[in-house]
Order: C-alpha cells, then structure tokens, then sequence
C-alpha cells in the first residue's frame, strides 16, 4: 500500500488508464460486439483516473478533469463512432484511454522529457484515431496530420537537445538558472519546445494537421482529439510561459494575433459546419496564445478559456456524431434530421462558442480580453475584440435553419455525451466565478 | 574530444552527405540505403562521445529495426515507390525552407558548444542509474507509448479488412488485400502487414 | 571550431535537411525518412549536451527518443501504406480531397 | 413589492416561453403571459410608490473590473419596460392573427424567439453596470438575426440577418472595450462620468465614442444604417416590434443612461448631434425613394432615432426619451396597419402592386393616417408634441450655429413627404389588381386600437401637468418644457403638412423600380468584398498539398526563432546568471 500511496497522483491516473486499456485489450474478441459494454468500462476507467489526481494540486485536477471530460464524451460516443471498420470498437476505446494518458502526462509532467513522452503518445494516438473514421477522408486527413506532428515534434526534441545543453536538466524552464553564455541556445530550446507544444493548440504557422483533422476525423472522436489536445496544450504552455518569459510571452502574443485574424477569416469563408468549427479553432488557440503571454492573469483567464472551450467543443462534436464523417453544410442540418436533444446541444454550443451571454463562452472571452487590456494595451485588445465578436457572424450562421428543426430523426443517438456535455456547458454559464476561481488558484496566485 | 577532431569532422561529413542523399533519391531503396549509411555515422559520432550504449542501441534499434522496417515497406510500395521528377518550384521551396531553419537555428548556436571535459560520464551502469532514478517517469511512460504504438499499428491495418458480412468478398476484391478476416490474436503490427501486404503484390 | 562545435553545426543542418526533405518529396516514405533525419538531430543534441554537462541524463533521453522514432515509424508507415492501398498512387498529394 | 417585481423583470417572460416550447394550448398564447406582466409591474409601478431598487451581487464576474450583477429598476427603466411591455403585448396579439397560416411548430419558434426578445430586452433597460447591459444588448441582438432570418426558406433573409449580425457585432465590439477598459469598480451606468472611472488613456472621449459607436450600431444611426431595411425581410410584426419601437431604440435609451458621460466630451456630444441630423434627413431622403412599404417606414424609423440622437447631442435627453416613446407608440402602428395591408394583398410589399385599399381595409386606413400625422408632427397629436420639444433644443442649443437646426427643420418637411408618398400610393388611386384581399380578422384590427391611441393621446403625458418628466425626476439629467401651442410647432406642423399635400399631388409617378431583398452597395458592400477576397486568397492556402503546409510550419518555425532571439536580444531581461550543471 505504501507503494501505492506514494505514486504521485499524475501517475495513479495514468496507470489506471493503462490498466484499463489492458483490460480491453485482452477483451477485445469479446467487446467488440458489444459496445455498451466496451463504453462502460472506458467510462468507469476515466472516472478511476480522475480519483487519484483529486489529491494533487489546483493545476492537476483541473487539467485531470478537463482530459477526463474529454475522454468520457469520446467514450461515450464510442457506441456510434463512424468506423471504416465498425469491429474496431475496442481499439479506438484503448486509443482514446492511451490518448487521455498521453494529454495527462503533457499537462502534469515533473520535467520535460516526460511532457514530450506525453504529447507523443497523444499524437499518435490522435492520428489513428483520426485515420480509422469511415471513407478515404479521414485516412488523408490523419496521414497530414502525423507528419506536421512529427515534423513539430522533431523540433521539440531537438530543444530539448539545447536546453539539455544549456541547463543540464529536463526541468521546465526557470528564470535564473542559465548561464549567460548559453543564453541564446537556451532561447533556441525553449522556443522550439514551447512550438512543439503549440501544435497542439492548432495556432498559426502549425495549424494545418489539426484543421484537417478535425474537418475529416469522426466527429466523436475528432471532438476528443481536439478537446484532449487543447487542454493539455494550453495548460503545458502556461507553465512554459510561466518560466521562460522573455522568449515566449511575445512570441505567444504575436502568434496569438495572427491566429485570431487568421482563424477568423478563413471561418467567415466557410459554408460548412465541421470546416467553420475546425477554423474558428484557430482564432480561439489565437485568444488562448494571446492570454498565455499576458502574464499570470493573462494565463488563468487562458485556463479558464480552454475549460469552458473544451466542454463546449466536445457538446458541438457530440450533438454532430453518428451522421458520418463528411462535411455537414449549414442549410442541411435540418435535412439531416438531427434529434431533437442534438439540435439543442448544437445550438447551445454555438451559442456559446459565439460567445452570447449567458453561455460560458461568452464569459471565458471576457475574461481574456480583461487580462489583454490590462498586459497589453489598447491595439491588441481590439483586434481581439474584432476577432471574437466576429464569431457571431459565422457561429451563429446554421442556427436560422437548425432551429427550424422539425422532425425528429431516429438514429443511435449519443444522447448521453450531449447530456453530460450541455450540463457543464449550462453549468458554466450559471456560476462563471466559480470556474474562474479555480482557474486562478490552478495559475497560483 | 578534440583530439579525434578527424574522426568527428569524417562522421559529421559522410552524415550529412548521406542525410542528402535521402532527401535527393528518387528511389525509395536508395534513400534507405542512404539513411542507413546516415545512422551509421550517427553511431559513430555517438561512440566517440563516450556513449556506447546510445551508439549500440541506434545500430540496433535504428538500423536493425526503422530502417529495414523501412526497406519492407518500400518493398510492398507499387513500382518500387518510384516519384515522378520533382516539379522546380518545390525544390526552390525547400531550398528555402531548408536555409531559413537552419539561418535561423545558426543565429542562436553561432556561440558555439563548449569544450567536453576530459573524463566522459557514461558506462550502463551509470545509464541504468539514471533510468531508474531521475529519469524512471519518462522511462516507465515508453511503455504506454510502446502501446499506442503497437494498437496502433494494428487497428490502422485492421481498418482494411472488411467487415464479416455480406459485402466481405467483393469489398476484399476491389481494395486488392486478401478475404481473410481471423484476427490473429497478439500479432505484431508488422506481421499482419507482410501477412497481408506481400501477396497482394 | 572545436568538435563540439562541429557536432552542433551538423545537427542543424540535420534539422534543415530534414525538413527540406519532407517539403521537397511527394512519396510518403521518403517523407518519413526525413522525419527520421530531424528526430538524429535531435539525439545529436542530446548526446552532445550529456558529454559537455557530464551527465549521462543526455544519453538516457537519447535512447528513449530512439523507442520514440521507432513507435513514429510505424504509425507512419502503418499509415502510409494504407494510403497507397486507398489511392493506389505514391503521390501523396494527389486528389486531396481535405482542403479549403 | 410591486418595486422588488419589477427588477425582476426580465425573468417575467420565462413561463411563457416554457409553456409555449412544452407546446401547451394555442401556440403562443401562452407567451402572452410575459409582455403582459411586464406591462402591468412597470404601469403599477409608476402610479405606485415608485421606490427605485437596486439589486447587487458582487463577484458575479470576478475577472471583470465591474464584474457584479446589477440590476437597477428605477423610474426609466420602469417607463422604458412600460413601453415595451404594452407595444409587445399589442404585438404579441397582433401577431397571433398574422402568423396563423404558418405551421403550428413554426408558431410555437416565433413566438419563442419573440420571448427571448422580451426578456432580452428587459435585462438591457434593467442594467445597472455595463456587464449586465452587454447581455441584454447581445441578447436583443441574437433575437433580432432569428427573427430577421425566421423563414429561413426565403432568399435573402440569411443574408439580411448576417446584416444585422454585422452591425450588432460593431456596437457589441464597442461595448465589450468599454466594459474591459473602464477601471476598477466603475462599471455602473450612473457613475461613468466619475473622474476615478475616466482616468484611462483616452478619458472621457474615449469612454463616450464607445458609447456612442454601441449606440449607433443598435439605433442604426450614420454608416451604420445599412441593416435596417434588410431587416424588413422579417415577418412584419418583428418588425414593428423590434425593428421600429423597441430595440432600435435600445441605442437612444443608452446614451439617455448615461448622459452624464456624453456632458464631459463636449466634442463627442458634437459629433452625436451631426451624426444624428444627417441620419435624419439622409434616412428621410432615402425614404422617398423606396419602392417597397416596409423599406420606406424602416429609412423612416432611421431618420426618427436621427431626431433623438441629435436631441440627445444637443444635451437634451428628455426630449429625446419623450420623441422614443411617442415614436414607439405612432411607428408600431404604422408597421401595424402596414402589415395589415400586406397580409391582405397576399405578402405584396411593393408599392407598385399597391393601391386603391382605402375602401377596403377602412381600419388600417384609419390607423396609417394617424399614425402618418402623428410622426408628421401635427400639433396636439403626440409626435408633435416631442417633435417641438427637439426642434426647440436645436434651436437654443444648435451645434454649427442654426444649421443643425434648419436640418432638422427641413427633415419635418421630408418627412411629411415620404410618409404621404407611402400613404398615398397605398389607400389612394386605382387599384392594380382585382385580386381579391385577404379580410383581416378582428384581432388584428383590435390590436390596433391601443396604439392609435397612445400616437394621439401620449403627448399629453408631459403638457400640461408635466406627469411625465415628474416621473421621471433627475433620472434624465433635466426635462425641457413644452410650449403648446407654439409658433415654432405650427410652422413645423405646417411644413410637413405641405409635404404631406406634395405628395399627394404626385403620388403614382415616382414609384422606383423595386429593390433587391439586400442590398450591399456603399462602404459595407466594399467591406464584405473585400473580406470575401481575403476569406478566398487565405483559404487557398489550405490547398490540400502536404509539401505547401509542411513550407509554411518550417518558414514560420524559422522566423518564429528569429523574432524570439530579436525580443530577448533587445528583451525586457535576459536570463539570470545561475551556477551551470545544477539539477534542479
């Protein structure tokens, strides 16, 4: 028991999940007929997983319960995934819990090297995930997305390499502990970790693998995807910002605002649901960048963003899954017969990624432009502005039809997932301060 | 370790020279050749750095496994792999990309690394220690990402077969892989890729 | 220049040749290959800065990267091969259907 | 009690949007509920003890410098809700005869949507801070874009809602800067002007801009005009309700609000008069020039929030408040009997396939003609009344010298015109057709009767006993009086009486050819092109080829080491010098 007990809580949850995903594994002839099944224990081993992590520190329950959220919705959403091979049911249960490990591991690690181990384990596990949607989209999509993955991986490896180099320890970066002389190697290190880092958030120069990703994948499971990698992006980056300031926090800001007039334009383009989510992420990773340079205020506001973000995300990928992998244009979400819970998810979820008040969404926006205004002054606070209330211009598109919904379609509804997932949602919306207080305690201060 | 500047400046050259040639091959057998060449030299830099284990472990894992992974799979490509003779303008584009990495990496290590010490640390015991002390968390995680890995691989291959139902056969026929659908429990990614893949070709 | 230098300097060219090499090629193995080119780079480094520091956490990270590179390689050869079995074509870009 | 109901409002219309989305009886009678309650609390109140309540929950918002919900019902809101809450019922009944031919379930949505609205609306004229104003006004703004693109079959009507998408996201953009760049504790709609809350780097000009661009964006005011007359491509009710009476003048109430702001940025109180009498004759212009009826009163609601804006620049908030309710009254009625004529031609909007339904629609008749002489500003009727009450606070208070004021004296002409030109070419000559009319139902007709008589009889509110600016007591800085009768208001009177008469004289000739559902002509077509083309060039790029995106990650990673390299070399700090090698 003593071993046990003095596991830090990161790794009970992580070896929890591996348990679990041996347990399915051995299974696998079994369960592959039997989803609900297959779900439950996926279910009950993320639920284990967040246990141990409630004994450690602000930082690591929030980022714990975020990839948890993540991963139940996707487990949840297992039963009705479009596979190109519907046998397959187990493994993509086993990728989601190794993905989830792999997001915990880059959100809590001690050092580096860990963090690295852990975005790599998401990565691939990502891309399979990605690849086995149904049809010859999400294949392509999830071979781009490798490669641009593993080309910013192979720059994080190589800082690594430096800040080896320059420090003599994986340890996150401090400030005051280089030597003067390796100064720029330690810049180099800490820039090229902090993008490998960044690809995972999706902003500018390294967006492309996630867009297509999250356009072509299964939307379940692109949903975990996007949801898992985000939280644990942002969350790695806080602390890298955090201790390496002066190369990172104008490089995230710059970033930050080119990803918002970025995102927001290439969204305005776009008449099509999956693709207009999948870009819109893009100006939301460029809020996130932005709040992630702005200080501790700025990266607790970022934290309380990708809380809210994710759960809304994952509502919005939950009420699309089960209706196939290929784009959804806005005039047909009514023709595809979303039911009614889904329609209402859906709405909900623009809504508020719209950022309309009350929903959290419009909260979480708030809160960042506040942090922006007060590190960043007037000019890129407006361009924030400018980009976040151009949302409703492309969010809030598909609502006139989707709410002219009329006829219920009968499908394998994934009810549960948007039920989970609409509960945070309106939950967030309704007690704002609560969400935020916890994101300022996880930052410290 | 300047007194093996020759070795090191020998290595260093026919790396580089053979990491061209993987990127100037038309072929596909070539540039494994070529990578192989690469990693060879890579081992060598990494013995005269005193790290025998890390050169053992990349003439084994790297090119014992990767890179004759890589060479079956270049051998189940359709006509060898062979690319079409590449447009200009991407050549120009990554001649581009290519001196823009490295202007700018240059810009930060221009300082130059510092000299070694005399006495190297190393030895596998002292690797062992470090493994299974400091480094025991990053350590232990391989073996998930070992797992993703070996999953992985599986499902991406299983992703073919088609499903048992009434459509098996003719699906099987026109994706050109074989009808059989018995997952053999516990086989390697790698296995069921050469089962598959070979006589499809 | 000392050797340590020198090591250095070829590492970033590794970096650099590397990633010319998976913009330049269009056959998805050969892309890999350069990815394989970034990741030596990157061992490189890390060997390099554990002989310089005198600390052996260098090599340790050195041989868990190359775990590391063989797991990526055969996510990515598991998912090359199965898009040339789905396109039939060693292109990878051609008919793209995931775009705009 | 009736004090502590009324801040609550906005929550008023609830039930009846539950009962109506659970599908309970009659589709949308039950959302009768919620307009109705609202108009009962707020008149109780006024003729009640008219105690002023303020509701504070601090911390609602912790990240924000003003981040406690606040609400506060004192005698505007109370007069606002008033207004809204009786045009919305008239509305709410109105519409339950308009939209009986549509679909039970479509139905049931309208009626939600119209819910939301009410609600929305009331939190906006409830607020006490501006975090609390922000939900109300996104709020409006969301219900308008639903009900604007509420047959979503149509063509066009998208289109016309991402219009008014568009404007609202201009002043929503304006708002939220106010709301995050006003220091700390400061967010209180009263106490903006204080100088601890103008001590950021613009001061009170910028705050007051802010301020100004919300509201020109809500009341369609100057460039931002543009998506008030697609937004007629909404069922005619909606906009009548929102589009005219109520939400458009969202925008004068929130400078009314915060007047005091706009007294300490005498340049910004400047432009806001120019800004409102070139809206006002501009919007008259355009008016004249329609050939649709919706789109010729929707230039004329424009040009009306122009008279209140520039009475609101002229330092004359009451006047502005007093034309904003007369206006509500006389402008519903006027969409009102509009809708009444279309709905019997069958959806014709066009004036030229209009005509002659004097004999047959004799109630809509009625009702546009007062509610034609009310907005013309005939003395004794209740536009005249609030009419002079501007024109006079031009006259002594005039930015430009007189020019402001004979702008807006010359806009009394224009609008007799426009109005007579619509009225006119409706009731009046041959008819076009011999198509038989759609006999409007008795509830529609009904629904008509409150608001002719609050277009005849609401100037009497303030003259003689002056009930209404004692009311309102200091909650509008200072009321004006009203001089009745004035020399000033029978010139006015007269002036857009004559232009009433021209245009009888030459009703038929001038109907334009009839104009596209939207237009994107002028500075906001040049904009969407040009976002188009950008939208276009930028998501080329996602061309689908590995090798284009593997360029742009490697040049970005490149030059993203380069600038980080720059900014520590020339940095805030660099890195502390530390003893090397340690394991930390």
């Amino acid at each position: 028991m003593n071993v046990l007990a003095s596991i830090p809580p990161p790794l009970g949850s992580v070896l929890i999940l591996v348990l679990g995903t041996l347990v399915i594994l051995l299974l696998t002839g079994r369960l592959s007929n039997s989803p609900t099944i297959l779900a439950t224990i996926g279910v009950l081993s993320l639920l284990g997983a967040a246990l141990p992590a409630m004994g450690g520190d602000a930082l690591t329950r929030v980022s714990v319960l975020g990839v948890v959220a993540a991963g139940l919705v996707g487990m949840l959403l297992v039963p009705s995934a479009e596979l190109h091979n519907s046998t397959q049911r187990p493994e993509v249960a086993a990728l989601i819990l190794l993905g989830s490990t792999g997001a915990i591991v880059l959100a809590t690690a001690g050092e580096l090297l860990s963090a690295a181990l852990g975005l790599e384990t998401l990565s691939l596990s990502a891309a399979v995930l990605v690849a086995l949607g149904r049809g010859a989209r999400p294949l392509e999509a999830a071979f781009r997305y490798f490669v641009l993955a593993a080309i910013s991986f192979a720059a994080l490896v190589y800082g690594l390499g430096l800040l080896l180099l320059a420090t003599g320890s994986f340890a996150w970066p401090r400030p005051g502990v280089v030597d003067p002389t390796y100064s720029y190697i330690w810049t180099i290190g800490v820039l090229l970790i902090g993008l490998g880092f960044a690809y995972k958030l999706a902003v500018f120069p390294l967006l492309w693998g996630p867009l297509d990703a999250y356009t072509a994948g299964a939307p379940g499971l692109a949903g975990f995807v996007m949801a898992a990698s985000k939280i644990a992006a942002v969350v790695a980056l806080a602390r890298l910002a955090a201790g390496a300031a002066v190369p990172m926090a104008p490089i995230l800001i710059g970033i930050g605002l080119v990803s918002i007039i970025w995102g927001t334009f290439g969204a305005l383009a776009q008449r099509e649901v999956r693709r207009m989510l999948a870009y819109s992420t893009v100006a939301n990773a460029g809020l996130m960048a932005l709040a992630l340079g702005c200080g501790p205020e700025g990266r607790a506001a970022a934290i309380f963003f990708v809380v809210i973000y994710v759960l809304t995300i994952l509502l919005a990928f939950a009420a699309m899954a089960g209706r196939g992998t290929g784009p959804l244009p806005f005039g047909e979400v009514r023709g595809e017969g979303l039911s009614a819970t889904r329609a209402l998810g859906l709405t909900l979820a623009l809504l508020s990624l719209a950022g309309i008040p009350p929903t959290p969404g419009f909260w979480a926006k708030l809160a960042i432009l506040d942090a922006s205004w007060s590190a960043l002054g007037f000019w890129p606070t407006l361009v924030a502005v400018i980009g976040g209330v151009a949302g409703v211009l492309y969010y809030l598109r598909p609502l006139p039809d989707l709410l002219a919904l009329t006829r219920a379609h009968v499908s394998s509804a994934p009810a549960p997932a948007v039920w989970f997932a609409g509960a945070a949602v309106v939950v967030l919306g309704l007690a704002p301060g609560f969400a935020y207080a916890v994101a300022r305690l996880a930052i410290g201060g | 370790m300047n007194n093996a500047f020759l070795p090191i400046a020998l290595a260093c050259a026919v790396a580089l020279v053979s990491a061209v040639g993987v990127i100037l091959a038309r072929r596909p057998v070539h540039a494994v050749v070529a990578l192989l060449a690469h990693s060879l030299c890579v081992a060598a830099l990494f013995l005269i750095m005193a790290a025998d284990l890390v050169a053992l472990g990349q003439v084994l894992i790297y090119s014992g496994a990767i890179v004759v992974l890589f060479l079956f799979v270049v051998a189940l490509l359709p006509h060898g792999g062979i690319e079409s003779v590449v447009p200009t303008g991407r050549v120009v584009s990554a001649v581009v990309a290519g001196a823009a990495l490295l202007a700018a990496l240059a810009a930060g290590l221009a300082v130059g690394a510092p000299t070694a010490p005399e006495n190297p640390a190393g030895g596998v015991e002292a690797i062992g220690r470090s493994l299974f002390g400091p480094l025991i968390v990053p350590f232990e995680l391989t073996a998930a990402l070992l797992l993703v890995a070996i999953i992985g691989a599986v499902a991406i291959w299983r992703r073919q077969e088609p499903e048992p139902g009434a459509k098996a056969s003719s699906r099987a026929a026109s994706e050109g892989s074989l009808a059989h659908t018995a997952d053999a429990p516990g086989a390697t990614g790698r296995q069921r890729l050469l089962d598959e893949g070979g006589p499809a070709r | 220049m000392n050797a340590e230098s020198l090591i250095l300097a070829t590492s970033a060219s590794l970096m650099a040749l590397g990633s010319a090499g998976v913009l330049m090629r269009r056959n998805p193995i050969s892309m890999l290959m350069s990815i394989e080119l970034m990741l030596n780079a990157g061992n490189l480094v890390l060997v390099l800065a554990a002989r310089i520091r005198g600390l052996v956490d260098g090599q340790s990270a050195a041989l868990i990267v190359l775990v590391l590179a063989a797991a990526e390689a055969v996510i990515g050869l598991g998912l090359a091969l199965a898009l040339f079995r789905d396109r039939e074509t060693v292109d990878v870009d051609a008919a793209a259907e995931v775009r705009g | 009690m009736v004090s502590a109901l009324l801040s609550w409002a906005w929550l008023f219309t609830l039930p009846g949007l539950l009962l109506t989305g659970l599908g309970v009886g009659r589709p949308g009678a039950a959302s009768l509920i919620g307009p109705v309650m609202i108009a009962v609390v707020a008149v109780a109140w006024l003729v009640g003890p008219r105690a002023p309540v303020e509701v504070v929950r601090a911390g609602w918002l912790p990240f924000l410098p003003d981040g406690s919900f606040h609400l506060r019902a004192d005698a505007l809101a109370a007069v606002m809700l008033a207004v809204v809450g009786i045009v919305s019922t008239c509305i709410y009944v109105y519409s339950l005869a308009y939209m009986a031919e549509e679909t039970p379930a479509s139905r049931r949505r309208y009626f939600m949507f119209l819910d939301v609205f009410v609600g929305s609306m009331a939190i906006l004229v409830l607020a006490g801070n501006l975090a609390v104003l922000l939900v109300g006004w996104s709020g409006v703004g969301l219900a308008s874009f639903l009900l604007i693109s509420f047959w979503h079959d149509r063509p066009g009507t998208l289109a016309a809602g991402v219009q008014a998408l568009a404007a609202n996201a201009v002043g929503d953009a304006a708002l939220l800067l106010a709301l995050v760049l006003v220091p700390a504790n400061c967010g209180d709609l009263l106490t903006l002007q204080t100088p601890g809350c103008l001590a950021l780097p613009g001061g009170a000009t910028l705050l007051a801009s802010l301020l100004l661009i919300g509201a020109m964006a809500k009341s369609a005011q100057g460039p931002l005009y543009f998506w008030i007359p697609s937004a007629m491509a909404g069922p005619t009710p909606v906009s009548a309700l929102i589009h005219a009476a109520t939400m458009v003048a969202a925008g004068v109430y929130l400078l009314v609000r915060t007047n005091a702001v706009m007294a300490t940025a005498p340049r910004v109180a400047a432009a806001t008069a120019i800004i409102g009498v070139l809206t006002a004759v501009g919007g008259g212009l355009a008016s004249t020039r329609q050939a649709n009826l919706k789109r010729g009163l929707a230039y004329s609601t424009v040009s009306q929030l122009g008279y209140m804006f520039a009475a609101v620049g002229f330092g004359a908030p009451f006047a502005a408040l007093f034309h904003l309710i007369t206006h509500a009254a006389f402008k519903a009625l006027l969409f009102l009997s509009a809708g009444v004529v279309i709905h019997a031609r069958h959806g014709r909007e066009d004036l030229a396939s209009l005509g002659g339904l004097r004999r047959v629609l004799p109630g809509a008749y009625a009702a546009f003609l007062i509610g034609a002489l009310a907005l013309i500003g005939v003395p004794g009727l209740s536009g005249g009344f609030s009419k002079d009450l501007i024109l006079e606070a031009a006259e002594e208070r005039g930015v430009f010298g007189p020019l402001a004021f004979f702008g807006l004296f010359a806009g009394v002409f224009l609008t007799g015109w426009y109005i007579g030109r619509l009225f006119f070419s409706v009731f009046h000559g041959p008819r076009p057709d011999s198509e038989p009319i759609h006999a409007p139902s008795p509830l529609m007709q009904w629904s008509l009767v409150p608001l002719a008589a609050g277009a005849l009889l609401l100037g009497y509110l303030e003259w003689p006993r002056g009930i209404l600016s004692g009311v309102l007591g200091d909650t509008v800085a200072h009321a004006e009086v009203v001089h009745f009768p004035s020399l000033l208001g029978f010139f006015a009177g007269a002036l857009g009486m004559a232009g009433f008469a021209i245009a009888f004289r030459r009703d038929r000739a001038a109907v334009a050819q009839p104009a596209a559902a939207v237009e994107e002509g002028g500075w906001v077509g040049a904009v969407a092109s040009l976002t188009t083309g950008v939208s276009a060039r930028l998501i080329s790029a996602h061309s689908g080829r590995l090798g284009r995106y593997a360029l742009v990650s490697v040049l970005g990673i490149a030059l993203i080491l380069l600038l980080g390299l720059l900014s520590s070399l020339f940095g805030i700090s660099a890195p502390l010098p530390a003893s090397p090698g340690v394991r930390s």
